[in-house]
């Protein structure tokens, strides 16, 4: 038997696994690179103002460190209100000056500003906070409500906070650091903590090298929590233990599309695409490819994941999914001029139709994918094929626009703005053979959908951005620059053996994924099982 | 034979088995006497050393012997077939009993031994119980006896001359006293005159010791020189074994005769030099009969036909001696 | 100039061929380390946010490749290695100074352990060629095709579980921190215990053979019959003289695959998610983390000449026929 | 092959064809241990200050301990080492040639034939390979197929690989050393040459067949006129083939002259020690001398002035001193003439026995015994 | 003299030839291995035609274990996992052997060269091949193949070509070292022969089985190079090899779901090509060396029934007994006991 499993029941340990290989001990929670990101720790550590659940966008973020906020004068302004009460790991209180100087650390440090939030001016006097922005944060409201928070009285002592990796970090959160080793770094609870101290005494997170040796760590119980890709779960994983073994993934607003060079013939013609969309048979996609839980099926007409995304539909599109339409899409392609030459399809121009369809050589999901749609499409007379090439040409193809057709992802947020301006801001639009950008692969260039765009991240009352929202949707439909075939997700594998209190479906209180923000918040919903 | 230490009779070695057999020593009876040097000399690839080899079973593969005696005579005690030495009974035997000297000496010390060593394993083997110092000691007096400092003990083969590793393995196959000595062409890469020198310590040593000498050489005049009795070898048979004076002046066997009338002599009147026509035979396809007498001067129809019998020629008078010649028919066995 | 003194040059010349080599070739692959940041989590980025991460790193400055290079070997001459990318900004040694004890513990252990197993096997069946020993031979040239993560997946397949003593990965159990006590170095040995026969098998079977062969030509060297012949024990032959000299080829051969030792192996770490240099190198290479793979790579590099290095010196110290004069 | 394409065969005997003129080979030596460090360049000096001629018709022997430098010497000759210093001459003129057309030239007039006929064939080649490049390469495989062969077929014939089709598609590990040693010789003779460096070319075999070949040599030399270099260690058979022997000792050449007076009438204690070593079957046992023991010399710290004196029964207190030239001999075996003054063929001996010297350079080393 | 026609001289020439390669073929080691690997050759050039399905068309057979219609079973994309080992057989023939070929012309041209000249080129060259045998090959193959945008299986062959020759290279440079130093190439010199030909005609022959089995070697380590380079997902490419047949089976975590259909084949392909080759390589071994030659019988039966093995030092007696004499009485089990 396995000592290390055995332990965390009486003990009221939580084993967390992710499967992203050896760790260094770097605890700076400001870096995606650093082990408190990568295993999610940091979360742990420190706290957020406050926690935006990403599973139900509309809800109204959790206050956390902040009680209150407010939005001023179209999103360029927000006052905070901090908690009172609050202590570091060490004693100290924790301040509204703390909150302002982490902003003002952001500012001063482009390299730690992940998000690269305009921060102008920031203030603070009492509990209030007051930061200032050179233009409206709507879509930006997540990222800074979600910002870990850190102590002044530490970091303002730190001459490059950049390259600093923070070996005894000290935070607001219910935990601390009790041992970091490549392979496991270990929480232990505080003794003081301004909310109920969590039931959860220690946590252990595990750096499993890859999806493999985390799945078969899931599936004997090493590890109770994680997010891993698990093909065919039922088999590997929660027939191991049917009534404990759970996966939740909800989707996010976020997707993942075969995106279309919109400046490549034939590819240019909207009907063309609109047709491919017409055919991909997003069941097989789900469960073959994505393993029948993954990426959540996206099968709205508009692109958009639901439930997440149902406040924004725009009423012409309620309820339009799309099913795979044969017929339907050879009309379409007909009435545009297009020729079938027995099974082959003939553009206007006489020439056949195919399609080469790219995907980093090692990421077997996308590949299954891309075969599924392979054979999709050559019902309608195309000749697909798929490209493997490394990821770094493949990366350098897509910034450059040197491709036909792939599958890419975009960003996603709180409102499907960032899933719409991923895929069509003329702002990120670069000529085929420029790169540099980091959204609009498929170069496409509508000023209409810009305009939209910029609405809806500008506009200072709600209306113009429903009505942006709307045209967007309408654009996508039209000329569907991406094939969006599945959401992003923010699940995750969590066992009930030891610990219950996870969210599911039923009580989606937090998106399941250990990573994330709301990891805190799951942990302090856990209580032991039975 | 009253004072013989080794007797070999009727003794068949092979390379291979079955019909692809070389058979390279055939029916070959030799005694070895007491204190003598015996000389074997003989054609290349007649052989010589696959008869000294098969002798004390160190024949690599593949070869084998394929059968008669080897009768080694213990001193006053019964004699033993060495043929039937179990390999336990083999070890113990060998060194204590026969010691080899090989052919090429380079090549017969370990490279990455040192000369003590390798002088004092074999001291080791044969009498476990002997101590370091006493070993040590031993291994310095066998190297002062060939002739060699004894500060070269710690020498490593290939720091020693060609010469002074000869004289090595001498020395070293004299460390148990042996009744034999078998040496293999054990000076054919040296000058003469480190070739005498060596083989002046091993008269001296052998007058000493009393131990008898198996000597194997192409030079004649060595061999004539240097040892008691010579047998001469020609196609995997003794053709014909006498003192080295009775040989050398009164060879019987036509390639004997031929073979002395080879070589060159150093002094006296040149004399003129005749050698033997023809080239030796294959011992995959062995004439017929006496083996020579394609190449033979004096052959006969008989000689085609029948193998001659190694015997004591008939109108031989004085010392031992033997010859398998038609020529010189034989005197029945013992009459 | 002194043959020392060549040796020297020369060992420093191919040490600076190597780094430069590792230098260049990581830099002219398309991307660099932001991109594959975010390719490879399908990361979610704005462009702006992908620029304060070029800043992060440093790679916002337009230096060229060739100051880049000097930069380089300037640190490098200094002892820094600096900082990893995707261990943003743990610094290169630190990194391999966790990893480096695993490999060399894992790997090292059993390079070593395999040699000379398989040696004194090879010794052995070369030594009774023609017996049964002989039909060893087949099943090791079969095992040793086999390639070793293969061996590795069907042994965590088969000998792995939630009740099983192996377990399938990592190097000791979790939540253990590492120190020298009972239970900590018992939970490496488990950890340690299946990675490490993967290894052994399929290094073992090579030394085997190589032994097995050598010791079939030395054991019909004339010293070899001259040993017989002077009635040293079986044992004794075999091992002081035919084995001895057989040796010599296996160990320069040994001496270069404790070069290999930190390269060689990356896929048992991967299979076994053994947190060693390999699975390091792995990562690195996937996210163009340049730093760091020039860290490994300049690892690897001295290992390998240090292991040339030690199988002169051992050459040297074996064949006394390598230290003659003229 | 005609014998018209060697030069008037009617010649005098005594024309110099190859000359050696105080040639001098070091080899260079690794160094090891503390060595590394120093600056000190060790070397073997295997070859020193020799001055040779080998004339047209006429065999000359080298004899000498193992390790004198004879083969060097040899390959020196050939050209297959470059010397230390010294000069070689051709028919009178210079040659120093590193390789390339040059070397091929003077390779065509100046053959050798190998010590070691085990080595000095290729394995994988058979006969006909090996004698059909020598042929090939100095122009002497005629013009067509049918010449080649025939040139191929005479070759052999004359080093009496009788009938040529048993041997001629043979590849070497099918030989006896003999055959072996005489397909050596053939290639040699392939090239037509003047000179032939015969480095022991019969020492591997029985002295059945050492007859043979040694009889072909002398053949060679007197139906082609070639001039031959005969290095061997069989001294009587340099008595019984050659015209003139030298005989070697630690690099020098310590006593030459005409064979017969050489190996009867020894004047070099060495040569003395030599003939006096070699076996002989005439001689009584009792009646060889104690040729004095000592091992031969290194050659990378040879004795001061003359090498042979550690060893040297007559030692005098000159000889460690100064390096003895050439003294001429009498018939007599007496000192006939003056240093450096030693004719054509004429014996002679670089021993102070022969020399002109005070008293007191003739103080003895150490007591002489028997002599 | 007369002439003899060289037609009639030549004929005997083919008779030590005929004897050489038929003792290779003798050795039952070579001979199996040979089969083999005939048979892996047959497979790589008829495997697309023999294949009963496209290995990457999908089918509604979703991972279903070996059954008469999909010999080796199916993966999740209901792919027949047979099409798939068959035709990915071709891109590792071909990968191992182009690399073969690719490092063995580099190793020979690098290693004779730098052997045989000498002086400072030859420093030069053994100082490159000392670089190229430092750099790490795995590792310096993940880059090199992310260099390029597509990475066929010709790719990959010669890339692993190009970085593999360096320890044949060193190899042949010491062989070459001391046969520089033979009498017989300093015969072919002193005889008046060309540099290049004394490379060419006298070196090389000498080399051929050091040569062979480098290639041999270098075959099997490209042939594993690739197939691991497929399994980490590297240079996988877009054809099928035994590599991305693993790959696959691992991604989808085959062996978790007890789908070891998926694992086996191709890790027994690969085991057995190795084996295949492993045994040529040491039937060159024992053809080149006499010595390692296993063809003779190892063991002989005695006069009297026993099995004696052959070995150094011991000298097997069949009989020993005087011919024409009667045995003595003396138990005749003491002699030739087999000690082993
Ligand atoms: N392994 C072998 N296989 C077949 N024949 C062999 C083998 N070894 C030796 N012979 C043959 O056996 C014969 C006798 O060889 P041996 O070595 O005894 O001759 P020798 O008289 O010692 O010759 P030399 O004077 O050349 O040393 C030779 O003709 C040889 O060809
Ligand atoms: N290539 C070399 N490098 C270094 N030393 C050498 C070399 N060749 C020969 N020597 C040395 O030069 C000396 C003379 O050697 P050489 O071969 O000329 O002797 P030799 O008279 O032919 O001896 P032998 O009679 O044994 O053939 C020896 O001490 C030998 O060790
Ligand atoms: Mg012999
Ligand atoms: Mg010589
Ligand atoms: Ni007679």
């Amino acid at each position: 038997t396995n000592p290390g499993t055995n332990s965390s029941n009486t003990e009221g340990v939580l084993n967390v696994g992710m499967p992203n290989g050896p760790q260094t001990e770097n605890n700076n929670p400001f870096l995606n690179s650093s082990a408190a990101s990568s295993l999610g720790y940091r979360r742990l550590l420190f706290e957020p103002l406050a926690m935006v659940n990403e599973v139900n966008p509309t809800e109204k973020p959790k206050p956390w460190l902040a009680t209150e906020w407010t939005w001023a004068d179209n999103y360029t302004k927000l006052s905070l209100t901090i908690r009172d009460g609050v202590t570091w790991s060490d004693g100290k209180p924790l301040t509204a000056e703390d909150v302002a100087f982490t902003f003002q650390l952001l500012k001063a440090n482009p390299g730690l500003n992940i998000d690269s939030v305009p921060y102008d001016q920031v203030s603070s006097s009492g509990t209030k906070v007051d930061v200032v922005f050179p233009r409206s944060q709507f879509v930006n409201q997540k990222k800074i409500l979600e910002q870990l928070i850190v102590p002044k009285h530490i970091w303002s002592t730190i001459a490059s906070p950049t390259t600093e990796t923070v070996k005894t970090p000290v935070g607001s959160g219910p935990y601390t650091l009790k041992s970091f080793t490549p392979q496991t770094v270990t929480l232990a609870v505080r003794d003081s903590y301004w909310q109920e101290l969590p039931k959860v005494k220690e946590v252990r997170y595990t750096s499993y090298s890859d999806n493999n040796a985390q799945t078969t760590a899931l599936a004997t119980g090493a590890a109770e929590w994680s997010f891993v890709f698990i093909p065919n779960y039922e088999a590997v994983y929660t027939s191991k233990d049917p009534e404990h073994y759970k996966l939740w993934f909800p989707p996010v607003l976020g997707i993942h599309g075969l995106w279309f060079n919109t400046k490549v013939t034939p590819w240019d013609n909207p009907a063309l695409r609109r047709a491919v969309n017409m055919v991909i048979n997003r069941d097989d996609i789900f469960t073959q490819g994505e393993a029948g839980y993954f990426y959540p099926k996206v099968d709205h007409i508009t692109g958009i994941p639901l439930p997440a995304g149902a406040s924004y539909i725009a009423p012409e599109f309620k309820d339009k999914t799309v099913k795979v339409d044969v017929e339907g899409a050879k009309k379409e392609l007909t009435a545009a001029g297009f020729t079938f030459d027995g099974d082959k399809l003939k553009d206007p121009s006489g020439q056949p139709v195919t399609l080469k369809m790219t995907v980093p050589s090692g990421w077997s999901d996308y590949v299954t994918n891309l075969e599924i749609i392979k054979d999709n499409v050559s019902q309608i007379g195309i000749e697909a094929t798929v490209d493997l090439p490394n990821a770094d040409a493949w990366t350098k193809a897509l910034d450059t626009g040197d491709f036909q057709a792939a599958l890419h992802w975009t960003n996603n947020g709180p409102t499907p703005y960032d899933i719409y301006e991923n895929i069509m801001n003329g702002a990120l639009y670069k000529p085929i053979g420029e790169g540099g950008i980091n959204g609009n692969y498929g170069r496409y260039e509508n000023p209409e959908a810009t305009a939209a765009l910029n609405d809806f991240a500008n506009a200072p009352d709600e209306a113009t951005r429903t009505a942006a929202m709307h045209k967007l949707q309408q654009i996508h439909v039209r000329d569907m620059p991406v094939a969006i075939t599945s959401a992003a997700n923010a699940g995750g594998q969590y066992s009930t053996k030891n610990w219950i209190g996870w969210p599911d479906e039923a009580n989606p209180y937090a998106p399941a994924q250990p990573t994330l923000e709301n990891a805190l918040d799951v942990v302090m919903h856990l209580k032991p099982a039975a | 034979m009253s004072d013989a230490v080794l007797e070999v009779r009727g003794l068949n070695v092979d390379y291979g088995l079955g019909d692809e057999a070389v058979h390279a020593v055939r029916d070959v009876d030799l005694t070895l006497h007491r204190g003598e040097v015996l000389g074997l000399a003989g054609e290349s690839g007649s052989g010589k050393s696959t008869l000294a080899y098969g002798l004390t079973r160190l024949l690599p593969p593949p070869g084998v012997i394929s059968g008669g005696e080897v009768l080694y005579h213990r001193d006053g005690g019964e004699p033993v077939d060495v043929l039937r030495m179990s390999h336990a009974e083999l070890r113990a035997f060998r060194w204590a009993e026969t010691a080899i000297v090989f052919q090429g000496a380079m090549n017969s010390l370990n490279p990455v031994h040192r000369v003590s060593t390798q002088l004092t394993d074999v001291i080791k083997a044969h009498d476990p119980r002997s101590t370091p110092a006493a070993r040590l000691a031993r291994a310095r007096e066998l190297l002062g006896l060939v002739g060699i400092a004894g500060d070269r003990l710690d020498s490593y083969p290939h720091q020693l001359s060609g010469g002074m590793r000869q004289r090595v393995m001498i020395g070293m196959a004299l460390a148990l006293e042996p009744k034999v000595v078998i040496m293999d062409e054990p000076t054919t890469a040296l000058d003469v005159v480190v070739q005498r020198q060596i083989l002046r310590q091993l008269v001296e040593l052998r007058e000493r010791l009393g131990f008898s000498v198996v000597f194997i050489t192409h030079d004649l005049s060595l061999l004539v020189e240097f040892s008691d009795r010579i047998a001469i070898m020609y196609g995997g048979r003794i053709v014909e074994e006498a003192t080295s004076g009775e040989l050398y002046r009164n060879p019987k066997h036509p390639y004997s005769h031929g073979l002395l009338n080879s070589f060159p002599a150093l002094r006296g009147p040149k004399r003129e030099l005749t050698g033997i026509p023809g080239s030796p035979p294959d011992l995959r396809g062995m004439p017929p009969g006496c083996s020579f007498h394609p190449r033979c001067p004096h052959a006969m129809e008989r000689c085609g036909v029948e193998v001659p019998v190694l015997g004591v020629p008939h109108d031989h008078v004085g010392p031992d001696r033997t010859v398998a010649c038609w020529l010189h028919p034989v005197h029945d066995n013992g009459s | 100039m002194s043959y020392l003194l060549k040796r020297i040059a020369f060992y420093l010349f191919t040490a600076w061929a190597a780094i430069t080599i590792n230098f260049f070739i990581p830099r002219v692959i398309p991307g660099d380390p932001v991109q594959a940041l975010i390719t490879r989590s399908r990361g979610q980025m704005t462009s702006e946010a992908v620029q304060s991460l070029y800043v992060l790193f440093g790679l916002d400055k337009d230096e060229s490749l060739l100051e880049q290079y000097f930069t380089y070997l300037g640190q490098l001459l200094s002892g820094d290695l600096g900082l990893s990318f995707t261990y943003f900004p743990s610094p290169v040694s630190q990194v391999i100074g966790d990893g480096l004890p695993w490999t060399l513990g894992l790997v090292g252990i059993t390079t070593v352990l395999g040699f000379v197993i398989g040696t004194a096997l090879g010794t052995g069946i070369g030594w009774r060629r023609g017996s049964w020993a002989d039909a060893l031979i087949p099943i090791t040239t079969f095992v040793s095709s086999i390639p070793y993560f293969w061996l590795g997946l069907i042994a965590i397949a088969l000998l792995t579980g939630p009740d099983s003593f192996f377990p399938a990965s990592g190097a000791y159990d979790n939540g253990l921190v590492p120190n020298p006590d009972p239970e900590f170095i018992g939970s490496v040995i488990r950890h340690g215990i299946l990675p490490a026969f993967t290894i052994l098998i399929s290094s073992m079977a090579g030394w085997i053979l190589s032994m097995r062969n050598m010791m079939v030509t030395v054991a019909s060297e004339d010293y070899v019959t001259v040993a017989h012949a002077k009635g040293l024990t079986d044992r004794r032959v075999m091992l002081s003289y035919a084995a001895r000299n057989a040796l010599l080829p296996n160990v320069s051969g040994f001496a270069l695959s404790l070069g290999f030792i930190v390269g060689g192996t990356l896929l048992v770490e991967i299979v076994f998610s053994y947190p060693g240099l390999g699975l390091q190198l792995f990562q690195a290479v996937g996210a163009k983390d340049y730093p760091l793979m020039q860290g490994i790579f300049l690892i690897i590099t001295l290992s390998v000449l240090l292991a040339n290095f030690l199988a002169d010196v051992a050459y040297l110290a074996l064949d006394p026929r390598t230290r003659r004069e003229g | 092959m005609t014998t018209s394409t060697s030069p008037s065969a009617s010649g005098t005997t005594a024309e110099v064809v190859l000359e050696a003129d105080g040639l001098t080979k070091h080899f260079p030596v690794r160094k090891r241990g503390r060595e590394l460090l120093s600056r000190a360049v060790r070397s073997v000096r295997a070859v020193e200050d020799v001055t040779l001629r080998l004339h047209r018709g006429r065999v000359t022997a080298l004899v000498g301990e193992s390790g004198s430098g004879k083969s060097t010497v040899a390959r020196l000759l050939a050209q297959l080492y470059p010397r230390t210093s010294g000069a070689i001459r051709l028919h009178g003129e210079p040659v120093d040639t590193k390789g390339g057309k040059r070397f091929r030239a003077y390779s065509k007039r100046v053959q050798m034939i190998f010590q070691d006929p085990f080595a000095s064939l290729n394995p994988v080649h058979t006969v006909r390979y090996h004698l059909t490049r020598a042929l090939k390469i100095h122009g002497n495989a005629g013009t067509n197929a049918a010449e080649q062969e025939q040139a191929l077929v005479d070759l052999l014939t004359r080093v009496q690989l009788t009938p040529p089709e048993r041997y001629i598609d043979k590849f070497p590990h099918e030989l006896s050393g003999g055959q072996r040693q005489r397909v050596a010789i053939a290639r040699a003779l392939g090239a037509d040459p003047e000179v032939l460096l015969a480095d022991e070319p019969v020492s591997m075999l029985d002295v059945s067949i050492r007859l043979g070949v040694l009889n072909l040599l002398r053949d060679l030399k007197e139906r082609l006129h070639l001039a031959i270099l005969y290095i061997t260690h069989d001294i009587a058979s340099a008595r019984y083939f050659a015209d003139e022997t030298f005989v070697m000792y630690a690099g020098g050449i310590v006593e030459g002259g005409d064979s017969e007076t050489v190996t009867q009438r020894p004047a070099h204690p060495y040569t003395q020690l030599l003939i006096d070593s070699a076996p002989d079957p005439d001689r009584p046992a009792a009646e060889v001398k104690d040729g004095g023991t000592g091992e031969p010399p290194s050659l990378i710290t040879p004795p001061s002035g003359c090498r042979f004196h550690p060893r040297c029964p007559h030692a005098m207190k000159v000889c460690p001193e100064k390096a003895p030239p050439r003294f001429a001999i009498g018939d007599d075996g007496a000192a006939a003439g003056a240093a450096g003054a030693v004719g054509d063929g004429a014996h002679f001996a670089a021993c102070w026995l022969y020399g002109d010297l005070s008293d007191a350079d003739r103080v003895k080393l150490r007591r002489e015994d028997g002599r | 003299m007369t002439v003899v026609p060289s037609t009639a001289a030549s004929t005997p020439a083919a008779a030590p030839v005929k004897r050489r390669r038929l003792r290779f073929v003798a050795n039952p080691k070579a001979t199996v291995g040979l089969v083999l690997l005939g048979f892996f050759a047959l497979i790589a050039l008829i495997g697309p035609w023999i294949a009963p399905y496209d290995p990457s068309a999908r089918s509604s057979d979703l991972l279903q274990p070996p059954s008469a219609a999909h010999w080796f079973g199916t993966t999740h994309l209901g792919q027949d996992i047979f099409s798939q080992v068959v035709v990915g057989t071709q891109s590792v023939i071909v990968v191992g052997f182009v690399a073969g070929i690719v490092a063995t012309v580099l190793s020979v041209l690098v290693g004779v060269t730098s052997g045989y000249l000498g002086g400072a080129g030859s420093e030069v060259l053994s100082a490159l091949s000392n670089v190229f045998l430092v750099l790490p090959a795995l590792p310096l193959m993940i880059i090199i193949t992310s260099t390029l945008p597509e990475t066929g299986t010709l790719t990959i062959a010669l890339l692993i070509g190009f970085t593999s020759w360096a320890w044949g290279a060193r190899v042949l440079r010491a062989q070459t070292l001391s046969l520089r130093g033979r009498d017989y190439v300093e015969a072919a010199r002193a005889t008046g022969e060309k540099t290049w030909r004394i490379i060419l005609f006298e070196i090389l022959p000498n080399l051929t089985a050091v040569i062979a089995s480098g290639f041999v070697g270098t075959v099997i380590f490209a042939v594993t190079l690739e197939i691991t380079l497929a399994f980490i997902g590297v240079g996988a490419g877009s054809g099928w090899n035994w590599g991305t047949v693993l790959y696959w089976a691992q991604s989808q975590q085959a062996l978790g779901q007890g789908a070891w259909w998926w694992f086996v084949p191709a890790g027994l392909a690969i085991a057995l090509l190795g084996t295949a080759l492993s045994l040529v390589n040491f039937g060159i071994d024992e053809f080149v060396s006499p010595r390692l030659r296993g063809g003779g019988k190892t063991s002989v039966k005695t006069a009297d029934g026993h099995t004696v093995r052959m070995r150094v030092g011991f000298t097997p007696v069949l009989a020993s007994t005087p011919v024409g004499k009667t045995p003595p009485k003396v138990g005749a089990g003491a002699n030739g006991k087999a000690e082993s």
